[in-house]
C-alpha cells in the first residue's frame, strides 16, 4: 500500500505552484479576482503552505495501473506522473519496435528491442523522480488481474479480451475504468463503472466478432489522436484522484480528428441484468477471456504475419 | 384511400463511424427519405432499409439476426437507443441515427 | 531551405507505417473494406512502396518554427517530430525550472537550469533523428522574427507583444499560424491567417490593458490542459502540412476541461479594415510590440517579483 | 396605454469565460430576464445592465467606453458578434450570450 504523505515538502509545492494555484487542487475557495492581478497573492499564500492542499495531496495518495504503454498508455503516463500521481504501475508485454514511434512518444530510438515496460518507466523517472514507478513486463491475466489492482485506481485500453478482462476485474475490485481507444482519425472515450454508469458489458454484452475487429496494425492511426486520447484519460484520472470527479460518467466521448469534431452522447445507466454489475451478477470470478471472445489477447501473431 | 392510411415519407440523417462507414464506401452521413407505409418506421425496419439500399456487400460485419452485430453502438439523436426502446423505436421526421463501431486501437 | 525528399526510404516506410495506411497520409483512395481484414492488402502495398505517399512527404518538406518551448511547445513538438515534420525550429530564452516540469514533459528534473529550446531540441532527437531540428535559445523580436520564419510554416503561444509580432511576421511572410493558449482548467484554439480566416489583429486590434492579463505564474495551470492545446495544435499542422487542409479556419475552439465541454465558435473573415491584412494596411513592417502593447516581451520580471 | 408600447421581458443565458468569470465570482452561467422597456434591449444595453446588476466591483477589467474592453470577445449564439451587428444587435428571447476573455498562458 501507498504510504500516505502527511502534507507536500517544499520541493512539492515548488514543483506542483502552477497547479496549486487552481481551487481545485490547491488553494480552495480563494478565486476571487485572480483577474486583476491580486492572484500573486494566491501564489502567497500557496508558498507559505498555511491552506491544505487537498487535491494535490489525494493525488500524491493515488495509484494508477496502465495497461498498455502505446499510444494511449504514453501521454497518459507522462501526464499523470508530471502531476504528481503517487504510484503508477506501467504493464506492457511488448517490446519497442521503430513502427511504434510515430505514436508511442515516451520512447526513443535507442530503446528499440527493449521492454516498452522498463522504456516508459524510464522515462517517467527522468521527469518525475518522486512518483513511486512500478514497471510490468507481462501480459494482463486472469490470474494476476486482480492483484494488480489491489490499491490501484485503473486507465486501460487494449484488444477485446484484455479489455473484458479489465472490465471484469474493476467490477470486481470496485475501480472506475477510464478507458479510451483511438484508429485512424477517431477517437472514443468513456469512464465505465463510476458513480452509477454502465460498465463495459453493460455496454457490449456480447463480444464483437473477431473478423470485425481493427487494431491500428491493420487500420492505421495519426499518432496524435491517441495523443489527444491520452490526454484527456489523464484529464479524467486527475478529476478523480483529486476528488473533482470526472464529468463523463455514464458519457461516450466521440472524437473526428479530420473534421475536429466532439460528440457527447448519453449512455444507458448500469442494467440490472448485467451479467458483471447486474443485480444478480452471472459472472463472479474472472474467466477466460480468450475463449469467451474467441481471439487472443495479444495482436502479436497478426504482426508476424505481415 | 389507400394514401390516408399510409405514414408520410421520413426524412432521417445516417451517420456512420469508428469504422463502420468503410462498409458504406467511406461515407459518414447520409441524408435519405423512407418512403411512406402503412406502419411507422421502426428502426428494425430501418436496418432493413439499410441492407437493401445501402449497404453493398458483406452485411454480416453489419447486422446479426434482426440487430446490428455486437460491437457497434446505435445512438438515437445522440442518446444511446438502449435509453429510447432500442429495434422498437419510432422513426420521427429528421432524426439524427448514428451506427458507431467500437474502435479498438491505442 | 529543406532539400526535397525524392521519396520515402525503408526505414521512413517502416516507421510510418501505421499513418501511411491512413488515405489522408498514404494510400490514397484504397480505404475499402479495412473492417474486414482486408486490409492487411493495405499495409502490403504501403510496404512495396508502389505507391506515391504524398502526405508523408508533404510532411518531410515542411519546416515548422515553435515559438516557446512550455506546456502547448512541448507536445506540439513531440507529435510534430514524431509523425516525420521536416524541420522544426524550437524557440526559447528561457532556462527549465522544476516549477514547469506539471506540464512542459520534454524536459526531465536533470535539465533544470538549461535551455529549454537545447533540452526540447535533445528530447525531440531521441525521438525521432531524422528530423532536422534546430534550437533557438534566444527571444524573438522585429529583428530576427522575419528571417526566422523563412521556410517556416508556423506555430505559437505567448505573451502578448509576441503574440502580435508573431501575427505581423506570419501576415507579412504569408505563413498560417496555429495559436493556442491554456489558462487554469481552460483552453483556446485558433488557425489565424489560414484560407481568408482572420488574423489575430482582425479579432483582437487593440491590444488588452496589460493589467487584464493572467499568466500561468499568476492564474495557474493543469499540466494537462496545455498538453491537450498542444496536441490540438500538432493535428492541424499536420493536416495543413500533409495537405488535408485545417478545419478550424474562421474558427474559436474553446475548451472547458473542468466540465469536459467543447465549443467551436464561428469568428468574423479577414477584415477589409484590418490595419495588418486589411486592403489598405497601415502596419507594413515589424513594430516595437511592447511600446504597442504597453507590456512587457517576457514574463521574467513579474517571475522575480515573487 | 403604457405598456402598449412596452416590449415583453426578455430572458438571455449569459456566460463567462476565459477568466471573465472570475470578475462575477467564478460564476460561469447566469440565467437573466430583462425587464420590459420601451424600446428592444441591444447588446449596448445589455453592458449597461450587467455592470449594474451583476459585475460589483472592478468594471475597468469588463467594460471600456460603452463597449467591453480589449481581449474580450462577445459571441451571440454560438457566433462572433461582429457577424451579428456588434454593439446594435438586438436580443431575442433565449439568446446565448457569451462573454470570453482571451487566454494567454501556455
Ligand atoms: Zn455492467
Ligand atoms: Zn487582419
Amino acid at each position: 500500500p501507498l504510504t500516505t504523505k502527511p502534507a507536500l515538502s517544499n520541493e512539492d509545492i515548488k514543483r506542483y505552484s502552477r497547479q496549486l494555484l487552481l481551487p481545485e487542487l490547491g488553494v480552495k475557495g480563494t478565486h476571487t479576482d485572480r483577474q486583476g492581478g491580486s492572484d500573486r497573492g494566491g501564489l502567497l499564500i500557496a508558498l507559505s503552505g498555511s491552506v491544505s492542499f487537498a487535491g494535490q495531496l489525494n493525488l500524491s495518495r493515488t495509484s494508477v495501473l496502465i495497461v498498455g504503454c502505446g499510444g494511449l498508455g504514453c501521454p497518459l503516463a507522462q501526464y499523470l506522473a508530471a502531476a504528481g500521481i503517487g504510484r503508477l504501475g506501467l504493464l506492457d508485454y511488448d517490446e519497442v519496435e521503430l513502427s511504434n514511434l510515430h505514436r508511442q512518444v515516451l520512447h526513443g530510438e535507442e530503446n528499440q528491442g527493449q521492454a516498452k515496460a522498463l522504456s516508459a518507466a524510464r522515462a517517467v523517472k527522468r521527469l518525475n523522480s518522486t512518483v513511486e514507478c512500478i514497471p510490468y513486463h507481462l501480459q494482463l491475466s486472469p490470474e494476476n488481474a486482480l492483484q494488480l489492482i489491489q490499491h490501484m485506481c485503473w486507465s486501460s485500453p487494449d484488444n477485446v479480451p484484455t479489455r473484458y478482462l479489465v472490465n471484469d476485474a474493476c467490477v470486481l475490485s470496485g475501480k472506475p475504468l477510464v478507458s479510451a481507444s483511438a484508429l485512424r482519425m477517431e477517437g472514443q472515450l468513456t469512464v465505465y463503472n463510476y458513480c452509477g454508469s454502465p460498465c463495459y458489458r453493460c455496454l457490449y454484452p456480447v463480444p464483437p466478432p473477431p473478423e470485425t475487429v481493427t487494431n491500428c496494425s491493420d487500420g492505421g492511426v495519426l499518432g496524435v489522436v491517441p495523443g489527444i486520447m491520452g490526454c484527456f484519460q489523464a484529464l479524467e484520472v486527475l478529476k478523480i484522484a483529486s476528488g473533482q470527479g470526472s464529468s463523463c460518467g455514464q458519457q461516450l466521448l466521440m472524437f473526428d480528428a479530420q473534421g475536429f469534431r466532439f460528440r457527447s452522447i448519453r449512455l444507458r445507466p448500469k442494467q440490472v441484468d448485467c451479467a458483471m454489475c447486474g443485480e444478480s451478477p452471472r459472472v463472479t470470478q474472472l474467466i477466460d477471456y480468450e475463449a469467451f471472445c474467441g481471439s487472443a489477447a495479444t495482436d502479436k501473431c497478426r504482426k508476424l504475419n505481415l | 384511400a389507400c394514401a390516408e392510411k399510409m405514414a408520410a415519407p421520413v426524412a432521417v440523417h445516417l451517420e456512420f463511424g469508428g469504422g463502420a462507414e468503410l462498409l458504406f464506401d467511406g461515407v459518414k452521413e447520409h441524408h435519405v427519405t423512407l418512403p411512406s407505409q402503412p406502419e411507422p418506421w421502426d428502426i428494425k425496419q430501418l436496418l432493413v432499409w439499410i441492407q437493401r439500399n445501402l449497404l453493398k456487400e458483406r452485411p454480416e460485419l453489419f447486422v446479426q439476426g434482426d440487430s446490428v452485430r455486437p460491437g457497434i453502438l446505435v445512438l438515437i439523436n445522440d442518446a444511446d437507443w438502449e435509453l429510447k426502446g432500442e429495434l422498437d423505436y419510432q422513426l420521427q421526421d429528421q432524426d439524427n441515427i448514428v451506427f458507431i463501431s467500437t474502435l479498438h486501437g491505442g
